[in-house]
């Protein structure tokens, strides 16, 4: 090309497609023995879309069950194990999944290289993520609970000792959690070793640091948080399992043992978990927001800062979920004020977001709605975290409703709406068919309907005190007509998720064409054919900004020259 | 904030375009996660020092193990030389120094299986014993494992060398490898002086 | 200025935790208040609900202010049809940065200094000389409510005087529990192996319901606690009355026969008879007791009944067995049970 | 093109680019893992064929790998390609023209005024403080007191005499919540007042100090309530108003800000916009 100053090497694979010739058990076999990072991130979503399915339908069944009080549609074991199973599903088996298997496919794209660093142990994170998640279920079946059938977890996802000890669980199920979580842990750390390694090592020339888009940073970050946390839960469990199996005595209150150590273990891991969960949300709502504003993001450095304090800060809060066990004053005030610290990064993200809006030219397309129904809903969410961080009133809402609306608003108003944007936004570069619009915006005032629904209004039985994981409650408590609506909420929001899954199998059947670039996007995975071919770039792309294809297209206005 | 430059000279740049090797980046933030493995356990066992109900307590009777330690911090030593001897190409001072690694490793091993022994069949401790068994035993027995790990891998390389398969071109391999056991002897350090100094 | 939008707030509460009680509220269990920690009837409850109030406007105001904002942008900034171009490119200000970055802080600040004040304020509060001692301790699934000045035991329904502070120490016999009465204080969990302590200074009588806030097994749902504030005087009627031994009447001997020769004894203590079993509940004075089964059922002679034949009817997951008595057995020995006033 | 072509990392031949071949490995081994995993807890056969598995797999996993990578290898052939948009024009931020070239203006010096005022206005508002606890209660430390001790540190019904005395405990943790306070807003007047330059004066010395007072006064009783019953307010809002005024001297005497206060807006507000900020010319010799 004529221009010598282009800054990234706008290059297409124009070799033909021989299409193979694959009988069906070859192109299965594929799936199984592939090492392709994007096969393997699109094993990942779907695995993870299959249990956010399972998951779903075990909320649904909690919901009917809390819909009217006093009700009998399943008993109270039943009832444990659904919201166990249900948290552990959406925590281990559909969260960390999904988000990493976005990260799977788009890191290398947005870092112009060939496949992650380790594809081998890719693969393996992956099928250890899938055996494990199996396993789990299969306690549903082989778990020799108490009455001889199987027994699920039934103990509630965070699995306070003593009551996972032997004398107050005394089938399998918590060697089960424990040990299915064990061998999730594993595939996560694999995947955490692997983005880290890629990030660190494949970026195309000129990719410096500070020019990676801001997914694949907050991806770095959330992979030194899972590196550093799924270790400390792999511990925590391997020492419930040396007391069930070998006669340990960690978490036995008889012998000495602490409870309270199980929940500072526990929440070690815990909350970092959750901004593993929360930041890749951050990092697709910066991807998505200032494509569909037509701005860059707003303040990019200041992104960067908080993604990585928030990193730091997460490690110095776990005790925030502990402020009713009883801990010194000194110690509830450290956790007080290092819980609201978390505030003031997560409020920069949410100007810059704000500032990247404010004078752009927005197109509202799904992927545009569910990001901005996000910030809205993470504002909320964040502001109730707020709440919970000043500790006295803390001691009334913990491990009420309220908590659970709180969390939900963060793990499905900001994470789940994120992961729906990211759907519709890369849906056509996986597959090279755009998904129906129609049917996405069905799909979003659904879902926006059934979230708030169900969610605004749990808020309310919290403060009129209804704790958490209780499978029943009396009508004199007046928590019913507040429950209804939760529960009419959450089946318009299952609508709604299956108007996405039908949406999905439409368009891969007659979608539109969708073409390399289809959002006049900006970051390098736009710049190769949609989909992308197993190398993803014939030749390895060369960037000078954090807008490489910006620069392409405008040429007399490139971001080099101002970053 | 935002006017943090983040240019520098494009020219020098593409001609300098280095990024880190991927083996290192790799083994150090698996070595990260190992270590927030190892600090739970630490912590449990700083956590329950001297909250045992019932006896033996550390002091009645653990003996600092002199010897192993010297030979498994010597082998961090001796497998550093072994690094330098193959990136000169030295492959039989290489294998020379990796096969008294090994053996160092395997002489800390027994060392570790004695002292178990004796507290089981002599001192009646047991991991169900007392939280301290419980503690101590998971503690040491979780490094122990690890160099169990290292020494299998040590070995797979010897026998490699010993057929001719090693060459100096692996050399960033074995240095990749060598962190490994670099860090299986640093947690020792951590463990000794927890259980052995502080805990004693 | 700001206890006037304090008043103002809470009656909105108030009113919106009475309509959520109104439509479904006759239940054979009787009529119960419902429970809202922004009604608060006791000292740390008042203190908690005031820094929630405070939290509460301060979390508004931000909200207000930032949703405004976003709701101004994506109205203001939609594409227009036809527009082909691209807006200004903006890549940040260190200004504006700096002040969103500050006014957090200053907000962070002062929220803090509010809660650290009221955690000194409720943590450390001495124990006045002139108050109360209860030893609470959380078993699966009900309460063990001990008063060591008074030498009382009972169960699941504590007792305490208005305007005079109350201390609890509070303790697990097995799993991690949670002392929660919205309208008196916030949680603290009952943790085995660990002593915590909490206090409360009712100011209106009345009763208050609580519950364990930490899941602790299959009952956990039916693990409810009554407080009875009292007036002074009718908290020392209550205390004489507890404080005697069991009633001994001979018009019910059969069933108290029954009671010794079977099981019951050895779970359940009935002072100054043989039976002196810690893992259930204390039934010296079970008949002066509202409920049975930690709050689930209204303790009638039927629903006593009920409730020895098969304890999970009422309450699935309690550890009491069925008790396999003859009907002539059940009649006796709840006739028993409910002579113990 | 040619620039680009150069670095193609395609290892091998020409227009051929590698990439690892797949393998059933990684598989078998996840698969052996979970069931010796898995063992635990259905039985001692299921783990040691988990083993045997991972041992398998590991072997044939090595040589996969070992001495050389498998790879497959694809031949390739490219052409450029432009990058295509719609939306070729890019608006600009309008602006007048200007006497400076904008890049030399470095509007975010005034946060350094701001800090200079926010230290200079704590220290005038200390001062204060200090004379008000001299004349009405005789002791300078009376005010400090009241902040570090009330605030929260173990304050229970301390007495006048007390207060007024001088405790090192107290006295830090007035010093700290004071300089962050006082950094913190003069931080904020560096930021703000470009953006809102017509009456510096009258915002930042009257207008602001009365804001925050009006909503401390509202917060105080339940932000601190023994605070609130012997703060005395009239001196409270004087050392705020006093405050304001210094800080906001500094902040309005400082050159940057005159030079800027009469610019637009987008100057004012230090946006990094093209046309704003200096261009980037390194690069552009390629």
């Amino acid at each position: 090309m004529a221009d010598q100053t282009l800054p990234i090497g706008g290059v297409v694979d124009v070799t033909e497609l021989k299409a193979p010739k694959q009988t069906f058990l070859e192109w299965l076999a594929e799936w199984f023995i592939t090492v392709d990072h994007k096969k393997l991130g699109i094993l990942y979503v779907v695995y993870a879309m299959v249990f956010l399915l399972i998951g779903g339908l075990e909320a649904l069944v909690i919901r009917l069950q809390l819909a009217i009080p006093n009700n009998h549609l399943v008993s109270p074991q039943i009832y444990d194990e659904l919201f166990t199973m249900h948290g552990t599903t959406m925590v281990f088996i559909m969260g960390m999944p999904i988000l990493v298997g976005l990260a799977n496919y788009i890191v290398p794209l947005q870092i112009g290289a060939r496949d992650m660093a380790f594809p081998r142990l890719n693969a393996f994170s992956f099928w250890m993520t899938a055996f494990g998640g199996l396993l789990m279920y299969y306690s549903y079946i082989g778990g020799f609970g108490l009455y001889g059938v199987g027994t699920a977890p039934d103990f509630g996802w965070f699995a306070y000792a003593p009551l996972t000890s032997p004398a107050f669980s005394p089938g399998r199920a918590p060697d089960y959690w424990a040990v299915a979580l064990i061998v999730m842990g594993w595939g996560s750390l694999g995947a955490g070793v692997n983005i880290i390694t890629t990030t660190l090592t494949m970026r195309c020339k000129g990719m410096t640091l500070m020019r990676m888009p801001l997914f694949t940073w907050l991806m770095l970050v959330v992979s030194f948080l899972m590196v550093i946390a799924i270790p400390c839960l792999t511990a925590a469990q391997g020492m419930l399992m040396i007391d069930r199996y070998i006669g340990g005595h960690f978490f036995d209150t008889q012998a000495g043992g602490s409870a309270i150590l199980w929940m500072h273990f526990f929440w070690i891991f815990g909350h970092p978990e959750v901004y593993i969960l929360a930041l890749p949300a951050f990092g697709l709502a910066s991807e998505i927001i200032p494509v569909f504003s037509r701005k860059a993001i707003f303040g990019y450095p200041a992104m960067v800062a908080a993604s990585v304090g928030i990193g730091f800060l997460s490690f110095g809060v776990w005790a925030h979920h502990m402020f009713t066990v009883g801990m010194s004053g000194p110690t509830n005030t450290f956790f007080v004020i290092a819980s609201m610290l978390v505030g003031i990064p997560t409020g920069i993200k949410i100007f810059n977001w704000l500032a990247t809006i404010w004078g752009g030219k927005i197109w509202f397309a799904t992927p545009m709605l569910f990001s901005i129904a996000f910030i809205f809903q993470f504002l909320v969410g964040g502001l109730t975290g707020v709440m919970l961080a000043a500790a006295p009133w803390d001691w009334q809402l913990h491990n009420s409703y309220f908590v659970v609306a709180h969390f939900h608003y963060i793990l499905v108003g900001a994470i789940v709406f994120m992961v729906f944007a990211a759907i519709y936004y890369w849906f056509p570069k996986v597959t090279g068919k755009m998904l129906d619009e129609r049917l996405g915006k069905l799909h979003f005032w659904l879902f926006l309907i059934g979230f708030h629904l169900t969610f605004d209004f749990m808020h309310i039985p919290g403060i009129l005190g209804m704790p958490r994981h209780i499978y029943t409650y009396m009508p004199s408590r007046g928590w019913g007509m507040w429950n209804m609506i939760e529960t009419v909420g959450a089946f318009v929001q299952a609508i709604a998720v299956l108007v996405l899954v039908f949406n999905i199998i439409v368009s891969l059947r007659s979608g539109k064409e969708a073409g390399n670039d289809p959002w006049d996007a900006w970051t390098l995975e736009w710049a190769t054919t949609s989909p992308p071919p197993a190398y993803n770039f014939a030749v390895d792309p060369v960037v000078k900004s954090r807008r490489p294809l910006w620069d392409l297209k405008h040429p007399e206005d490139p971001d080099w020259k101002y970053e | 904030m935002a006017s943090i430059p983040v240019i520098q000279s494009q020219q020098e740049h593409f001609e300098e375009w280095q990024l880190p090797d991927r083996g290192k980046v790799g083994m150090l933030t698996l070595i990260l996660g190992e270590s927030a493995l190892f600090s739970m356990f630490v912590l449990a066992y700083i956590f329950y020092i001297g909250k045992s109900i019932s006896g033996p307590q550390p002091a009645q009777v653990l003996d600092i193990p002199v010897f192993m330690t010297i030979c498994l911090w010597s082998s961090s030593f001796t497998i550093w030389l072994a690094e330098r001897a193959i990136e000169h190409g030295k492959m039989k001072i290489f294998a020379g120094f990796w096969a008294l690694t090994i053996a160092l490793g395997a002489i800390f091993l027994g060392g570790t299986a004695l002292e178990w022994k004796r507290l089981i069949y002599h001192d009646g401790l047991t991991i169900t014993t007392n939280l301290f068994g419980t503690t101590f035993y998971s503690l040491v027995g979780l490094h122990a494992s690890h160099v169990v790990v290292g020494l299998i891998m040590l070995i797979t390389v010897l026998i490699l060398t010993l057929t001719g398969h090693v060459k100096q071109e692996h050399a960033h391999r074995i240095k990749t490898l060598a962190l490994y056991w670099h860090f299986v002897d640093a947690v020792w350090v951590i463990v000794f002086t927890v259980v052995y100094v502080l805990g004693r | 200025m700001f206890t006037g939008i304090c008043k103002e707030l809470r009656r909105i509460f108030v009113a919106v935790g009475m309509t959520a009680a109104v439509p479904l509220s006759a239940w054979a269990e009787g009529v119960q208040p419902g429970t809202n920690m922004f009604e608060p009837a006791s000292k740390p409850a008042g203190e908690i609900f005031g820094l929630a109030l405070l939290v509460l406007s301060i979390c508004a105001g931000i909200f207000i202010v930032v949703g405004g904002m976003l709701l101004y942008a994506i109205i203001r900034y939609r594409r227009k049809p036809g527009d082909t171009s691209e807006p200004p490119q903006v890549f940040g200000s260190l200004q504006i940065e700096m002040a969103w970055t500050v006014v957090p802080i200053l907000i962070v600040v002062v929220l803090f200094l509010a809660s650290a004040r009221l955690i000194f304020a409720i943590q450390d509060a001495p124990q006045p000389k002139k108050s109360i001692s209860i030893t609470l301790v959380g078993h699966q699934f009900w309460w063990e409510v001990r008063y060591p000045k008074y030498g009382i035991v009972t169960a699941n329904e504590i007792h305490v005087p208005v305007d005079k502070a109350t201390y609890f120490k509070l303790l697990s016999a097995d799993v991690v529990h949670s002392f929660w009465v919205p309208e008196l204080a916030g949680k603290t969990d009952c943790i085995p192996n660990h002593v915590n302590t909490t206090w409360i200074l009712p100011r209106k009588t009345g009763l208050y319901l609580g519950q364990c806030s930490q899941f602790c097994g299959a009952g956990h749902a039916r693990m409810l606690l009554r407080v009875y504030v009292d007036t002074p005087a009718q908290f020392k009627a209550w205390i004489k009355n507890q404080q005697k031994p069991a009633v001994e009447d001979p018009a019910v001997a059969a069933g108290r026969e029954v009671f010794m020769d079977n099981a019951c004894m050895d779970c359940h203590e009935i002072r100054g008879t043989p039976a002196n079993g810690r893992f259930g509940p204390d039934l010296t004075h079970l008949a002066s007791r509202d409920t049975l089964g930690s709050g689930t059922v209204l303790n009638t002679p039927a629903n006593l009944r009920e409730w020895i034949k098969d304890p999970d009817h009422f309450k699935p997951g309690v550890l009491m067995p069925a008790m396999q008595l003859n009907n002539k057995q059940l009649d006796e020995v709840t006739a028993y049970l409910c002579s113990l006033r | 093109m040619t620039e680009i072509s150069k670095h193609s990392s395609g290892h091998g031949h020409e227009g051929q680019i590698h990439i690892p071949a797949n393998t059933a490995w990684p598989l078998v081994l996840a698969f052996g893992l979970t069931l010796s995993f898995g063992g635990i807890l259905l039985g001692i056969w299921i783990t040691v064929l988990g083993l045997l598995l991972c041992l398998i797999s590991i072997i044939g996993w090595f040589r996969d790998v070992l001495p050389h990578e498998s790879a497959e290898y694809v031949s390739v052939e490219v052409r450029p390609f432009v990058s295509e948009t719609t939306r070729k024009v890019v608006d600009r931020i309008e602006l007048p023209l200007l006497e400076h070239k904008p890049g030399e203006l470095l509007p975010q010096a005034t946060l350094i005024a701001g800090l200079k005022g926010g230290i200079f206005g704590g220290v005038a508002m200390a001062v204060v403080v200090m004379i008000y606890g001299q004349l009405i209660h005789g002791s300078v430390w009376y005010g400090v007191n009241l902040l570090g001790g009330a605030g929260v540190a173990d304050w229970t019904n301390a007495t006048t005499a007390q207060i007024a005395e001088f405790h090192w405990g107290w006295f830090l943790i007035a010093l700290l919540i004071h300089s962050t306070a006082s950094i913190l807003m003069g931080l904020i007047y560096g930021a703000m007042l470009p953006m809102l330059p017509s009456r510096p004066m009258l915002l930042s010395g009257i207008a602001a100090p009365l804001i925050w007072s009006g909503l401390l006064y509202a917060g105080m009783g339940i932000i601190n309530p023994a605070m609130n019953s012997r703060i005395s307010w009239p001196w409270f809002l004087v050392s705020q108003l006093v405050f304001g005024l210094v800080a906001g001297w500094v902040v309005a005497h400082d050159e940057n800000f005159k030079r800027i206060r009469k610019m637009p807006l987008a100057i004012r507000v230090g946006l990094e916009v093209p046309g704003l900020i200096q261009e980037n010319h390194q690069g552009e010799s390629h």
